[in-house]
């Protein structure tokens, strides 16, 4: 057993992990450490190589590069049903032509368990996962929710140390979605097992995660809890790719403005006082301004100078109003409680809530 | 670090070991019977081996002699326009009568049915039927004179110029069914909201199939094409069981000249030359096909 | 339930705003049986069907006619006066040189030589499918191009190698070396249909089976396998065609007392005694041509079925 | 013993033929397994030999004796029968002598010849010019003066099949009687390129086109349904070999009466030996190989000979035996054999694959009617002063 | 030309509609009036038959019973080119081999509209949707979105009244979804045209609509603006559909306490007083109360009394945070700002906002 003092206390880790397909580099060097008991979501849009890292970890794609640790044992060359995974996909991939019972109980089966500690495991993982009634039935006959249960359990059955996921609910509608998700969650909270989640929607990814990665172009950007990621975007990219609608970016330059910094686009003087890092600031250097629909807002002052901006586009949302505001040549997303409703064309005046603004360098990208 | 990572590194050669075994049949097949087969067959067609195989070597001899033999220029006239012919006839009619099949029809099983039949019979029977239909004493021709028409001719089994078109009607006979099989399958497979649009936009049903469907179809095309052409490559039987390559030497294949040297006249040299002929032919279609089609290997995630 | 009310206090708000149904056409547009439209589908589908009918028709009326009604003249006619004296023939009298046992000998040969080839050549090819399509190894996709080119190789170029070869291993002329034959040629297309097949079944399958810890035979027996019945079926009808009707394989590697039905049809065919007795012939077409005749007719819908699922592909 | 015997003689008379000798063979204790393959050599020839060099040979095989097996033998594939022979002394009672000739190899005896065949008759039908209302033809000139009157009647004056040998025989026929026994050799046995191309060919060729023009309207593929043709009185005539003889046998045709046969068309009488031979492949088994030898012997048994032959409706190999039952056209043949007018067939002197370019050659000479004489004979040339 | 004054000035008009496949009746005598220039969304799960409804508007399904007036005529049995529509497919439907300009202008062409003609209006659509650089590429060189707009540029140069949309967005992922609903908003704002548009994504409904019809098995629940489905919804099984988490609902009776009427449920009293009707509300009627997660306040007093809940499980999505909490044996979502932080199983005080709520009879599931 290779175990590695610097590996042994994290669930799965990988080192410098590279790979690729004929000539694409689809994973470059990765490096990760997932914590026992951790829940992880790897996030990105699609194409970015998130399926093909748990494909990897999974055993199911072979590195090109680098290792794969798991529970402190090298598994880079194990096969997927000796790292101690279960998985979990999109489309469920359940065995057609097995009953729910059988789709469980198969790789214990091929395992050669003893049909006592078959039953057992199978009775268990229904009982957490309330599919008792449907065990006879076949996947053709259950709901889609009902068919991702199912698929969970199998995982669950294989009594192991780290679930993999992918896009579990990506193929289910939103209703069942928001519900599944609350049931994974809750899954975590009761077994505690290490997860990692692939999705590309963000709601699941804040929702579920103890931490996140955020990938692009099979580099992982950003590592870390949700909130985090949500206030303190590492960088443009993923300030542009976490939040809904996107956080809205100003293009223009720090300036000297009184007492402290100012930021300046289109001739329109933004006050960074209240900006929490605001020490780091120098005038002349080109930025990029981030501010989160919900931080701006409309006719109601919190501190700082207002701007006049015209209501170009209302989207009431039930909860929220979204408004997409003409301001100084831009256009900007703002969130106002779903219960106030404006007239396209309406003037207003915005008030931006600088301390949890972003600015980013504009060459870099890099927050500030 | 990298140290131990290596040393766990299975040899690659014994990675999925089972689906390498499992493979051998396979590559024993390809290897030793399509390439060597092959290789062997071209070797030899530089020799001039007779009634057996002998490394006796006589350059490019029997290519000369194969093209300037009329019967083999002949075959492969006759190859190229039975198989012009067929591939355009075959993909027209079954193309029309999977449309027709498509249009939600009534008794659809019973025409499928009808139309595949023929598919089911071997060459040997279609040949033998097609020859009596067509017998000039028995079959067409007769009938239609005896009901008052004396002068009608429809002979083309005993007619050098039109006895190719005889083999076709049996070919089309035999093989239109599949083809229409297939094209139905692609029919099927396009996409319900593609005829919504067309009709919304007013486009007639069969400027539709000619602008829309078919391209569309491509892949279904080529798959059948590819059917379609292996099988003029290898016409054979057809031939034989109709008219033996005649009258005179006017439907001969290229395949019944490969077989008749080979065999019948005892020169193998000569056989293998025509085979390596033939062999070039289908390698100059198929190789860049195949090259795209499997080559690049398909994009999986 | 709630629909109920609902459709009720809903249809009744929409109702007090307009009336009911105004003037002009409602509902489904009228659609005459003997539109112009139907009339050329089905008289353009009649008439193609009694173009695949007529040999069959031909092919029965002659077998039931005799001799002298044939000389008469009109093979479109049916018989006068049928008589089963050709079938009766064809299937046991007619003779070959000196042998009189017409094609019943051939038919027990066929299907000596079709039920192990069938079998065989699929399951090898299945096999080859399955493992082109979920582990590839390097060089398997160079193995399968070889295999589909070929399919094209006109067999004359292949039958003398493989002579010798068989002849090596000792297998000659034994019902071995010509499953193997036909196995062989079966290949590269039914290679290709169980490839196509088992890449259009979803992959994450495969990858679950695997995570389950099933390995190579596992996944195909317990996880493919029960999936493939539609291209079993293709397969099995193309190979139970094929194989049935082969001709110059039968002739070439086997001998005469193993003969399959081909043979002797051919054989009868062409031992012409005086005069073709067409009769006899046709009622021999048949009964060689009805084994595939029938696998079609019994599994035909399964056949376009699974063609839609492995052959075509987007 | 069971011994399997491969042959591809199944049309009516023939198969009559071989159960003789079939009869024969097993009247020694052993068992004649027959082994039929229909169409013609051309289509069984193949098989036989695929069979022999795939290692599964058959007890005994059908050759045209002559050059067909030439190689079988010199790859050691099939047995010497040199012992039988000289027991048997065949070398005494073979006639003639060029028949075993043929079958001799580096001086070893490697077949056993059962008939003469000659290709060199014309059958004609007396009803079919009974009802054209001219005389029965003495000779081919004759019979291509009355061809019109026959195509008035509606009737098709010569009748040939679609198969490619026929088209060749006939042309070696007319060779034959047109041109000479001497041309004949010269350009089948000297291979001489000059006489092929020179005006005595140039003749045959002017007869093979009146043939050619005198056979349209045929519509048949297979000899026996051309012979056919020729006894239902649908032809005027045939230019075929002996082995016609047993389908008029068969259909119960009197030569004389019903039919006229014309040796050499009726103006060279002179005939080829050609003929079929039994091969023995070399086989392991002792038992087999005794049987073979059996067989050997009796296919040469005078008794076998004759009852054979007879069905067959060729001649007897050896001189020794007494035909009393031969037909009138046999009688001819034999007379003609008695005096030594005999040629060597085709197949013993041209290998198979120059006769497969000479039937190419005729039988699309025979079907396009386009294809001059002339450019016939420039490509004849071409074969000849290629062959071997 | 039947022009009935009934539905002169509705541009689609649809009367007693019902559709039969064979024994199955998928939309039941349906009466929908669409007005001139609004913008309708059809909205309801799966299978519910809205893509059938817009199929028959569309002309491409036969009704089995009922008309349709288009502008004033009657078009049930028109051909779908004669009915001046245009429609939007969920897979776009364009026609691969065919370079955007062509699949523009295909249908142009065969009607033989001169080639000027043409070119003015495949210019003018491109100039609207952007896609004036893409013309000459084929589909399979366009992103989703791109491919979207080009579908839509379909329905647009073909000068029509009525523009249908069958869930057009579905196929793209949410951020291209919810840059496209703008557009299709902004086009609307622009064109002026009916547009019927066919969703299961209560969003783009809400976002979008200028009223929502709801179906549930081929009949129409409610027709009615965005605000009052989402405020007002006309029974339980809108409510339940509309609002993401769905709205809580509490089975129990309504009760006299005090001075006002009460609800009440596994023994906890919920104050009406504050309730829009309540003077329909009669004691002892069973019924539901239906409270949004955004309406029920943690820590924090909107009037009423206060209920004490625990805290199971807590899902950050950015701007807001989910709460789902145990109160008094039920389940309960309650959606806070997104700053905010509970730890899991925390005690918290919920107050329930009753001037939005809704009650619904118990039996009949109709809001009172
Ligand atoms: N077998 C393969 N051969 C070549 N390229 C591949 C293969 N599998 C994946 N890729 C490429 O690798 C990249 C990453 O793919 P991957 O499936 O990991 O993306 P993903 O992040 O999971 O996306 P999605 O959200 O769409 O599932 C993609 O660009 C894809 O085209
Ligand atoms: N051709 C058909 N034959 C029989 N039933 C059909 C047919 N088309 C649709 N249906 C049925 O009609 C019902 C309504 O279908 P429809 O496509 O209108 O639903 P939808 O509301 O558009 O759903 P989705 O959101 O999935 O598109 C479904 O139950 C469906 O099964
Ligand atoms: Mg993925
Ligand atoms: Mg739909």
């Amino acid at each position: 057993m290779n175990v590695n003092s610097s590996v042994s206390n994290s669930s799965v880790s990988i080192k410098d992990l590279s790979l690729n397909f004929g000539a694409v580099s689809v994973l470059k060097d990765l490096n990760l450490d997932i914590n026992d008991g951790e829940f992880l979501v790897l996030l990105g849009s699609s194409g970015c190589g998130k399926s093909t890292l748990l494909n990897c970890i999974a055993g199911l794609l072979d590195a090109s590069e680098g290792q794969i640790f798991i529970k402190g044992k090298n598994v880079t060359w194990e096969e997927p049903k000796d790292r101690g995974i279960g998985m979990v996909f999109q489309s469920y991939a359940l065995y057609p032509q097995m009953t729910v019972e059988k789709n469980l109980s198969f790789g214990l089966r091929v395992a050669k368990v003893p049909q006592a500690e078959i039953d057992k495991r199978v009775a268990r993982a229904s009982e957490i996962l309330q599919i008792q009634p449907l065990l006879k039935r076949k996947p053709a006959e259950l709901s889609g929710g009902q068919r991702q249960r199912v698929a969970i359990g199998r995982a669950l059955v294989r009594d192991v140390d780290v679930f993999l996921f992918d896009e579990p609910l990506s193929n289910l509608d939103a209703k069942l979605r928001s519900e599944l998700r609350v049931e994974i969650k809750r899954l975590h909270q009761s077994l505690k097992n290490t997860m990692i989640y692939v999705t590309h929607d963000q709601i699941e990814a804040l929702t579920l995660a103890d931490r996140i990665a955020i990938m692009k172009s099979g580099i992982i950007q950003q590592l870390d809890d949700p909130t985090t990621i949500y206030n303190r975007p590492r960088n443009l990219f993923v300030a542009g790719f976490i939040g809904s609608p996107s956080m809205n970016f100003l293009r223009g330059e720090l300036v000297k403005s009184g007492d402290g910094i100012a930021f300046s686009a289109n001739g329109v003087i933004f006050s960074l006082a209240a900006y929490d890092a605001n020490e780091v600031l120098q005038p002349g250097r080109k930025v990029v301004l981030g501010v989160r629909p919900e931080h701006i807002k409309v006719n109601e002052n919190v501190g700082g100078e207002e701007h006049d901006a015209t209501v170009d586009i209302e989207e009431p949302m039930g909860a929220d109003n979204l408004l997409w505001l003409k301001h100084a040549g831009h256009t900007m997303s703002v969130r106002v409680n779903g219960a106030r409703r404006f007239n396209v064309g309406a003037k207003v005046k915005l008030s931006f809530d600088m301390t949890v603004a972003s600015v980013f360098d504009a060459e870099s990208e890099l927050r500030l | 670090m990298t140290g131990q990572a290596q040393a766990g590194r299975p040899i690659k050669l014994l990675r999925n070991l089972n689906a390498k075994i499992a493979s051998i049949p396979m590559i024993l097949t390809a290897l030793v019977i399509f390439v060597g087969g092959t290789f062997w067959t071209v070797f030899y067609s530089f020799t001039n081996s007779k009634l057996l195989p002998r490394l006796s070597f006589v350059g490019i001899d029997q290519y000369e002699r194969l093209w300037a033999a009329p019967r083999w220029v002949t075959a492969i006239e006759n190859l190229a326009l039975y198989g012009v012919l067929s591939l355009i006839f075959s993909l027209v009619i079954g193309f029309m009568l999977a449309a027709l099949m498509d249009q939600k029809i009534r008794f659809e099983n019973t025409f499928r049915t009808i139309f595949l039949y023929p598919f089911a019979l071997s060459f040997i029977v279609t040949g033998l039927v097609w020859q009596w239909v067509l017998n000039p004493d028995f079959g067409i021709q007769s009938v239609v004179r005896s009901m008052g028409w004396t002068s009608f001719t429809f002979n083309p089994l005993y007619t050098p110029e039109i006895v190719i078109y005889g083999i076709l009607i049996a070919a089309l006979w035999q093989g239109t069914g599949l083809v229409m099989c297939l094209m139905l399958a692609g029919l099927r497979g396009i996409d319900e909201d593609i005829w919504k649009a067309a009709r919304v936009d007013g486009i007639p049903m069969w400027k539709t199939y000619l602008f829309i469907v078919i391209p569309m179809m491509r892949p279904v095309f080529i798959t059948t094409i590819v059917i379609i052409a292996s099988g003029i490559v290898k016409v054979y039987d057809l031939v034989v069981a109709q008219t033996s390559g005649g009258p005179g030497i006017s439907s001969e294949v290229p395949a019944k000249y490969v077989y008749d040297y080979m065999f019948q006249a005892q020169n193998l040299g000569q056989g293998f030359a025509a085979s390596t002929m033939m062999l070039v032919t289908v390698a100059i279609i198929i190789v860049p096909w195949a090259y795209l089609e499997f080559g690049g290997g398909r994009k999986r995630g | 339930m709630a629909d109920v009310g609902t459709l009720n206090t809903t249809v009744a708000g929409i109702d007090a705003v307009a009336p009911r149904l105004g003037e002009g056409p409602s509902g489904a547009k009228p659609r005459p049986a003997l539109s112009s439209r139907n009339i050329m589908l089905y008289g353009t589908l009649t008439i193609a069907a009694l173009y695949y009918l007529l040999p069959l028709y031909v092919m029965v009326v002659t077998s039931l006619k005799g001799m002298p009604e044939i000389r008469l003249g009109n093979i479109f006619s049916p018989p006068m006066e049928i008589t089963f004296e050709p079938w009766v023939k064809a299937w046991a009298e007619a003779c070959t040189g000196l042998n009189c046992d017409g094609l019943s000998r051939g038919f027990w040969n066929s299907v000596r030589i079709t039920v192990p080839s069938v079998i065989i050549s699929i399951a090898i090819a299945s096999v080859n499918g399955y493992a082109l399509a979920n582990w590839r190894f390097k060089g398997s996709e160079l193995f399968f191009s070889i295999l589909i080119i070929g399919a094209f190789i006109p067999y004359q170029v292949m039958i003398y190698p493989i002579v010798i070869i068989l002849r090596e291993i000792g297998i000659y002329g034994t019902l071995t070396g010509l499953v193997i034959v036909h196995s062989i040629f079966g290949m590269p297309i039914l290679t290709l249909l169980f490839r196509n097949y088992f890449v259009s079944l979803p992959e994450e399958l495969f990858k679950a089976a695997r995570v389950d810890g099933a390995g190579f035979w596992q996944i195909f027996l317990k996880i493919m396998l029960p999936m493939s019945l539609p291209i079993f079926v293709v397969a099995m009808i193309l190979q139970v065609t094929g194989i049935w009707n082969d001709f110059l394989f039968g002739v070439v590697f086997t001998r005469p007392d193993t003969y399959p039905m081909t043979v002797q049809l051919n054989n009868i065919v062409n031992s012409v005694q005086g005069v073709k007795e067409y009769n006899v012939n046709m009622a021999a077409t048949i009964l060689t041509g009805l084994v595939p005749l029938i696998v079609y007719f019994v599994s035909g819908r399964l056949f376009v079925r699974g063609i839609a699922a492995g052959a075509v592909k987007g | 013993t069971d011994l399997e015997v491969t042959h591809w003689w199944t049309s009516g008379g023939e198969s009559a033929a071989v159960a003789e000798l079939a009869k024969a063979f097993d009247a020694t204790g052993n068992h004649w397994v027959d082994g039929a393959i229909a169409g013609s050599g051309g289509t069984a020839r193949p098989i036989m030999i695929s069979r022999i060099t795939g290692g599964d040979p058959m007890g005994a095989t059908q050759f045209n004796h002559g050059r067909q097996a030439e190689e079988l033998v010199q790859a050691g594939l099939m047995r010497d029968l040199t012992d039988v022979a000289t027991a048997e002394h065949w070398k005494d009672i073979i006639r003639p002598a060029s028949l075993l000739d043929s079958c001799t190899i580096d001086g070893k005896i490697y077949c056993a010849p059962v008939n003469i065949h000659s290709w060199q008759w014309l059958w004609l039908s007396n009803a079919a010019f009974k009802k054209a209302g001219v005389e029965v033809p003495k000779n081919w000139d004759e019979f291509v003066a009355a061809a019109p009157a026959l195509e008035k009647a509606g009737i098709i004056p010569l009748a040939v099949g679609g198969q490619p040998w026929q088209a060749t025989g006939a042309f070696d026929v007319l060779m034959v009687a047109v041109a000479g026994k001497d041309t004949f050799n010269k350009v089948f046995k000297d291979k001489d390129a000059e006489v092929a191309a020179g005006p005595e060919i140039a003749k045959v060729f002017k007869a093979a086109d009146d043939a050619r023009r005198m056979a349209k309207g045929s519509n048949v593929q297979d000899w026996n349904q051309a012979t056919n043709l020729v006894i239902t009185g649908k032809a005027g005539g045939q230019i075929m070999g002996d082995w016609a003889q047993g389908e008029f046998a068969l259909a119960g045709q009197k030569a004389g009466t019903d039919y006229t046969c014309l040796p050499g068309l009726g103006v060279n009488e002179i005939i080829s030996t050609g003929g079929d031979a039994f091969y023995f492949p070399l086989l392991k088994d002792e038992e087999k190989s005794k049987a073979q030898a059996v067989l050997a012997k009796t296919l040469l048994d005078p008794k076998t000979q004759v009852a054979f032959n007879l069905k067959k409706g060729s001649l007897p190999v050896r001189g020794d035996v007494d035909l009393a039952a031969a037909n009138d056209c046999m009688k001819k043949g034999l007379d003609i054999l008695a005096k030594g007018n005999v040629i060597q067939g085709t197949d013993q002197l041209l290998s198979a694959d120059s006769q497969k370019q000479k039937e190419d050659l005729f039988s699309e000479f025979f079907a396009n009617p386009s294809m001059t004489p002339e450019d016939a004979q420039k490509r004849f040339a071409k074969i000849i002063a290629s062959a071997d």
